[in-house]
């Protein structure tokens, strides 16, 4: 099931690519194709977590919320640019539980983090993640954990 | 005409965005805080900037493109942040804090 | 348009390469590096439209993979390579320490 | 008319990318800025409508040879020191000021017998040209015409090629590739990923 939707992808973006439909043509990408599938698989990199089939019809709603904590934390990070102030930040490094349960979760929830300018994760351990922060109110927003609990709700929740 | 105007706008806007993200890198006084300058240029400067082009392109390959350079531009630089910020703080180097 | 926008990301990679060459420390030149692939993605991106041929997107494409194979692996020796080399390097992190 | 500003642009980035080369001691952050200076010589390439030679420019230059850079610089390692030397000892290297640019100058007459860029009858557009243009998609069934050459029409010479850098690498990776050092003990998710 994973490999024919991966297979699927690849010949839709090698189509998508090329735009060619000549008998010569389409071999050289099949071959190509096969070709990537087959050291996808001897590489082992085709699994529950790099490749997450499970998750992928609920990936537009998580993204439809990260786009919109993107584009606030763009605008507060360019007001902070662009203001007069002498010291219009005040970086802090900040530790935030880890509240997901699995490796994937909390991946998902760090890169969350660092896609949102204004917030960097620095470290994902075992139980805590380190985030360094551009200014304290940002810092303070992360850790009340509202992000946390909205990729929770939106992604792994049924 | 709509869409004209729309792109322009969208391209100027993420054009823009482009250089508020380079005065931050010179504004901003470490590399930790840097990097959220360079957040913006990876995110939302980008995002316009393709879209800008993508409304201009309509549904067609270029658009097709467009969207991928997006995505895989949307993939990498957080990875690329999170890599850099990682091996910066292992190595030794010491972000500059609020003493308040 | 595609003029105003092409000269606002020169300027940007223009911004870019000055932190790339001022530095301080190894990470910030990494970092503008990136940057710096990043605006030229977009700069090739908006020359294909502007030349009016979109094949070039192509590039653009290689490009933004191509530059994050570039920090990755530049990264990949820092961590591993006992690479600790910011220009001001003081911290004293052994070879082989673990993370 | 705006390619050109584009070009005057890329084209003084790319000067100082390597006057900055030059003056820094700094090996990281050289390979670095090569990146940079191939980027920006294939975007000066895009711009120059040669999209082939800035295709190899990026995944080669600005790739591939980072990352050899890179791993030869982690071969090399030194133990302690960081990657750079003392601050370089200042003198004025006559000899190689006067070669350059003496070599520079030459090079620079040599371009004034070449026809101006774009110009229609240059010999490069009206020899051979025409016919590939014409006849290496019915021939050959590649639509670019740059592949059908390197790959069809010249097909023997690229075939050399490729031997010739096929027998580069294995050679080289008889030499260094080999067994790992075993002094290196392995951390542990290296061997959690040799499990896996």
């Amino acid at each position: 099931m994973r490999y024919i939707s991966f297979v699927l992808l690849l010949v839709l973006f090698w189509i998508a690519l090329s735009g060619h439909f000549e008998p010569l043509l389409l071999a050289l990408g099949a071959v190509s194709v096969l070709l990537t599938a087959f050291l996808s698989h001897r590489m082992n990199i085709i699994d529950h977590e790099s490749y997450p089939l499970h998750l992928s019809l609920k990936f537009p709603i998580y993204y439809s919320y990260l786009f919109g904590e993107i584009i606030k934390a763009n605008i507060d990070v360019i007001k902070r640019i662009l203001s007069w102030e002498k010291t219009p930040i005040s970086p802090q490094m900040i530790e935030i539980p880890r509240s997901q349960l699995t490796d994937l979760g909390a991946v998902i929830y760090a890169n969350s983090i660092t896609l949102t300018p204004g917030t960097v994760t620095i470290k994902l351990s075992e139980d805590s993640l380190t985030v360094h922060a551009l200014s304290k109110e940002v810092a303070d927003d992360l850790a009340t954990g509202t992000m946390s609990k909205e990729i929770t709700k939106r992604v792994f929740k049924e | 005409m709509i869409i004209d105007i729309l792109s322009s706008i969208l391209l100027l806007v993420g054009a823009a965005l482009g250089i508020v993200g380079g005065i931050g890198i010179h504004r901003f006084p470490d590399f930790y805080t840097r990097l959220h300058a360079i957040g913006i240029t990876d995110t939302l400067s980008a995002l316009m900037i393709l879209l800008g082009l993508a409304l201009q392109a309509g549904w067609s390959i270029a658009a097709f493109k467009l969207a991928m350079i997006f995505v895989f531009l949307f993939f990498t630089s957080p990875t690329a942040s999170h890599a850099l910020a990682y091996a910066a703080q292992h190595s030794g180097l010491k972000p500059k804090l609020d003493q308040k | 348009m595609y003029i105003a926008a092409s000269l606002a990301i020169l300027v940007t990679m223009g911004l870019a390469l000055a932190r790339a060459l001022s530095g301080p420390t190894t990470y910030d030149r990494i970092a503008a590096v990136n940057m710096h692939g990043t605006k030229t993605v977009l700069l090739i991106a908006v020359f294909a439209f502007l030349s009016g041929r979109t094949d070039v997107l192509d590039i653009a494409l290689v490009y933004a993979l191509i530059n994050f194979i570039g920090v990755v692996a530049a990264l990949k020796l820092v961590e591993h390579g006992n690479f600790h080399t910011s220009d001001n390097y003081d911290g004293d992190v052994k070879e082989g320490e673990p993370k | 008319m705006f390619d050109v500003v584009v070009d005057i642009v890329l084209l003084t980035f790319l000067a100082t990318t390597s006057v900055a080369i030059m003056r820094m001691t700094n090996l990281f952050a050289i390979v670095m800025l090569f990146g940079i200076f191939s980027l920006l010589s294939a975007g000066l390439f895009v711009v120059m409508d040669a999209p082939d030679v800035a295709f190899t420019e990026a995944a080669v230059g600005a790739g591939i040879s980072t990352v050899l850079m890179l791993t030869t610089l982690a071969l090399v390692k030194r133990s302690k020191a960081p990657y750079y030397d003392e601050a370089p000892k200042i003198h004025t290297a006559w000899l190689p000021l006067i070669v350059v640019i003496v070599t520079g100058s030459a090079l620079i007459y040599g371009t004034w017998d070449i026809p101006n860029f774009g110009s229609a009858d240059a010999p490069s557009q009206t020899h051979v040209a025409r016919f590939y243009l014409e006849n290496s998609l019915p021939d050959t069934g590649v639509p670019n015409t740059v592949t059908a050459v390197l790959a069809s029409y010249r097909g023997f010479d690229t075939l050399g090629e490729v031997t010739v850098i096929f027998t580069a690498a294995v050679a080289v990776m008889l030499l260094i590739g080999g067994k790992r050092p075993k002094s290196a003990p392995k951390t542990e998710d290296e061997e959690a990923q040799d499990e896996a």
